[in-house]
């Protein structure tokens, strides 16, 4: 088999294999209903309520406060379409920013159209929230600020702290998207004065399919999912006991030596920043030199397009992404991209690399050896590039 | 998501550079949207006896210029005046209809540069009635499904 | 190992073999997501829209109308939400029916608070949606109908094609809860004239927190869950690539041999109903004798209350339910019994069996020798059975 090397941790995860045997006996023997007061069901009960606990923990709450969905987008529709619907008769007036994912952002704009009104909040050039702006767009009927933790596409990490102590001192709900942060940074709900906060098993190398809502106790919020008493009558739906538990196995997995992790994955981004920039000419780094997430490395290669850069890197093997893997069905650049400031030409030429649990030095130095080559032979067909090349 | 003709042409483009003193250069698109493509003509006797292209644009728009290429070349200018962006996607077995646009851009590039062509000696071709060679071609929203 | 008896089938099932071996794959191997570009992303892409042909075809429907979600809760909500928010402009009058799941049930009872109006019409003794009040209640401002299919209690099956052909003259929406239904009759929305069809995989042997919901083309709806633009940009959320897969086998083995199942299971549940109505006096039988799903026997035995009889066919390894699964957290005798027209006591005293593929004879005889047994214990410490006894 030819060489594949992936590289688009961020889009989603393998599944680690500790994960798979813990949910293997869940889906033909240990198979019960939760819900049911039979063995069959008791034994799950059990189950799903230790993973909830384990989870609980690595977001320092209590188990009574974490909701598992479907999914980090159910996370966070719940979240937000929850909130302002549970207090549209305080206020009308949303916080979020213009680098969101597009399941916070999507559900932002739906709720303009429903009357609601949204500030989008700008970012500087490495991605990180304008918080005088934040500051200043807070009105009296503002109900609920949401900000992601990390970004995906270019892996910022926003000033989480100081909006959640905004949000606290002007008695605002606080909505924190952290599915891409979880995993890779040390998360305290109650020290960052969060009161929802959005996870997704996939991106830790946990199951797909299985999102975590926290609460915080108190906080108002209706239901997005109606129907039975699970979830302590909150979110309804049979309880998906292997996800749950698969969930569970992996916040063990990722919190148990977070160092670490952060650690190797940290050195090789690095390694792959600097070999690209120095080895690609016209090439530059998006989003923050150091308040970036561990895996993530997203690169600018002026006069080129990123879907030709993506089929010449994946016919050598190497998967990345060109902004974020939902939004690679549109022809727009990335919002995240032109948040930041780029053009429309720069921004259509960038690449993102997802580094993991997975990657060695090797995979590196592939695409150290590789991309270069790509980059000559597509700049060489360029008409933008001609010209730079003349004028120099 | 592409056909393998559609990958072997952006893998091996043919006719990729430009013509120096070219008869007729034309370039459409526009760096905003993503894609440029500029295309060199050397014409003798009304035949295309040369073509070369240049594109900064996804894999399709690429492989689509390639392709053109090789359909106008040795052609007469009539014959390649009446280029379809449909016929060179169906020599590519087709494109995604996300991406049918990118061949749209290659037959405007072609009669682009036989524009150029005509302009610069005074020539008439019925093929390049109606056709501006700078109007704006925002064709990124018009082929999306829903 | 005591022996253990499923007989709770219609609260969930185990995965057959060929489903969980069709998932296995993409957990850790065929991993990718399928919105990238990349041959990781591509490889999968091409297996769930397999997937959605086949289940399709089961329904008769394209593969362009079908739209995974998270489940059949999750089915229900969109459904009906996405619905009316659409069509409020046009009316604001919903008819459904004292005996749906709580997942429409609930949603209908919010909807009521948010300012639409809700018709609950009755059902007969067999718990048969009744006709003539459905049609008297339709209103020029009826937006949507929504039946369920077949019921999860007493496995009635209700007139879904008339109730189609009602809903197509007054040009009214037509959403089904197919959850039951599905895989144990033959469904053809088409024929059906449905606009709207709820699933869930894990009643079907397939996995848990994976659901579907068929949109008819042209039917107003709007999105429950905002994000990326997965599943055409109308169900936001990674796609849930295993799930999908074994959605896709369990569809599959459902319909590649829907009589033998459904004579695999009639035939038990026949003489599970017969020896238990014969052997346990002041019994009786809930639902249609004949229009009921061919793998549910529910039960009244008078003069005990439910619980009990749970708790002790649990304690002989026997597991069955009372009511659905996700109401046994709730002490209210079940919504469906009452609908039906039992008195509090004996709502209180039934039982539902509900049989699937992998019961056999001998599971059915055990019940029909333990059941009596237990029966007998629990009245003789009955208080209303003194009575009884006495009287006759
Ligand atoms: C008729 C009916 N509708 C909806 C549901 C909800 O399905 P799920 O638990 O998969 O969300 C169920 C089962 O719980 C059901 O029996
Ligand atoms: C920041 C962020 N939020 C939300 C999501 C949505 O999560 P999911 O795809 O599990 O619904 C993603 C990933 O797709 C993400 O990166
Ligand atoms: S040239 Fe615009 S997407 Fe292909
Ligand atoms: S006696 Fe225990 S629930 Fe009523």
């Amino acid at each position: 088999m030819k060489k594949r090397v992936y590289l688009d941790y961020s889009a989603t995860t393998p599944m680690k294999q500790e994960v798979l045997n813990a949910m293997l006996p869940h889906f033909n023997v240990q198979f019960g209903n939760p819900s049911s007061i039979h063995c069959f069901g008791r034994e799950n009960k059990a189950v799903i309520d230790q993973a909830r606990q384990i989870i609980a923990k690595t977001i320092n709450a209590s188990a009574d406060e974490v909701f598992f969905t479907g999914g980090g987008s159910e996370s966070d529709n719940w979240a937000i379409k929850g909130v302002v619907s549970a207090l549209k008769g305080k206020g009308k007036h949303i916080i979020t920013s213009k680098i969101e994912h597009h399941a916070v952002l999507h559900t932002c704009e739906f709720l303009e159209k429903e009357g609601f009104e949204v500030t989008f909040v700008d970012v500087d050039e490495f991605g990180i929230v304008d918080l005088n702006q934040l500051q200043r767009s807070i009105r009296p009927d503002t109900i609920l600020i949401t900000i992601m933790y990390a970004n995906n596409e270019i892996g910022t990490i926003q000033p989480i702290k100081e909006i959640g102590e905004l949000a606290k001192k002007h008695n605002i709900t606080f909505h924190v998207d952290a599915v891409q942060a979880y995993g890779n940074v040390r998360i305290d709900v109650q020290e960052l004065k969060i009161d929802l906060l959005s996870l997704s098993a996939h991106k830790v190398y946990g199951p797909k399919g299985i999102g975590l809502l926290y609460i915080k106790k108190g906080t108002k919020i209706i239901q997005l999912i109606h129907g039975g008493a699970q979830e302590k009558r909150r979110r309804a739906g049979t309880e998906n006991v292997p996800a749950i538990v698969g969930f569970g196995k992996a916040a063990e997995l990722a919190y148990q030596d977070l160092e670490g992790h952060v650690k190797h994955l940290t050195f090789l981004r690095d390694k792959l920043i600097n070999g690209l920039l120095e080895k690609i000419p016209y090439s530059r780094l998006n989003g923050h030199p150091t308040k970036r997430l561990p895996g993530n490395a997203n690169i600018s290669i002026e006069y080129i397009e990123g879907e030709a850069l993506l089929l010449s890197l994946d016919m050598v093997g190497i998967a990345c992404s060109s902004g974020s893997a939902c939004t690679s069905g549109s022809l727009d650049p990335s919002h995240v991209l032109m948040a930041i400031g780029l053009s429309h030409e720069v921004a259509h030429g960038s690449l993102r690399f997802t580094i993991g649990d997975f990657t060695s030095e090797e995979d590196v130095d592939y695409v150290l050896k590789e991309l270069p080559i790509i980059v000559e032979r597509l700049r060489q067909m360029s008409p933008l590039y001609e010209k730079v090349k003349g004028g120099n | 998501m592409y056909s393998e003709k559609v990958m072997e042409h952006f893998m091996n483009p043919r006719n990729v550079g430009e013509i120096e003193n070219a008869d007729g250069v034309g370039q459409v698109g526009n760096p905003k949207c993503g894609d440029i493509m500029k295309m060199y003509l050397k014409i003798e006797d009304g035949i295309i006896v040369d073509v070369k292209f240049k594109t900064f644009g996804c894999g399709s728009a690429i492989a689509t210029s390639s392709m053109a290429t090789e359909m106008i070349m040795g052609k007469t200018i009539d014959e390649a005046l009446s280029l379809t962006n449909r016929a060179v996607a169906d020599a590519l077995d087709g494109l995604p209809p996300v991406k049918m646009h990118c061949s749209v851009l290659a037959e405007q590039a072609v009669k682009s540069a036989i524009y150029d062509y005509a302009q610069k000696n005074n020539l008439q071709f019925d093929g390049l009635e109606g056709f501006d060679p700078n109007e704006d071609h925002d064709h990124h929203h018009e082929e999306h499904e829903d």
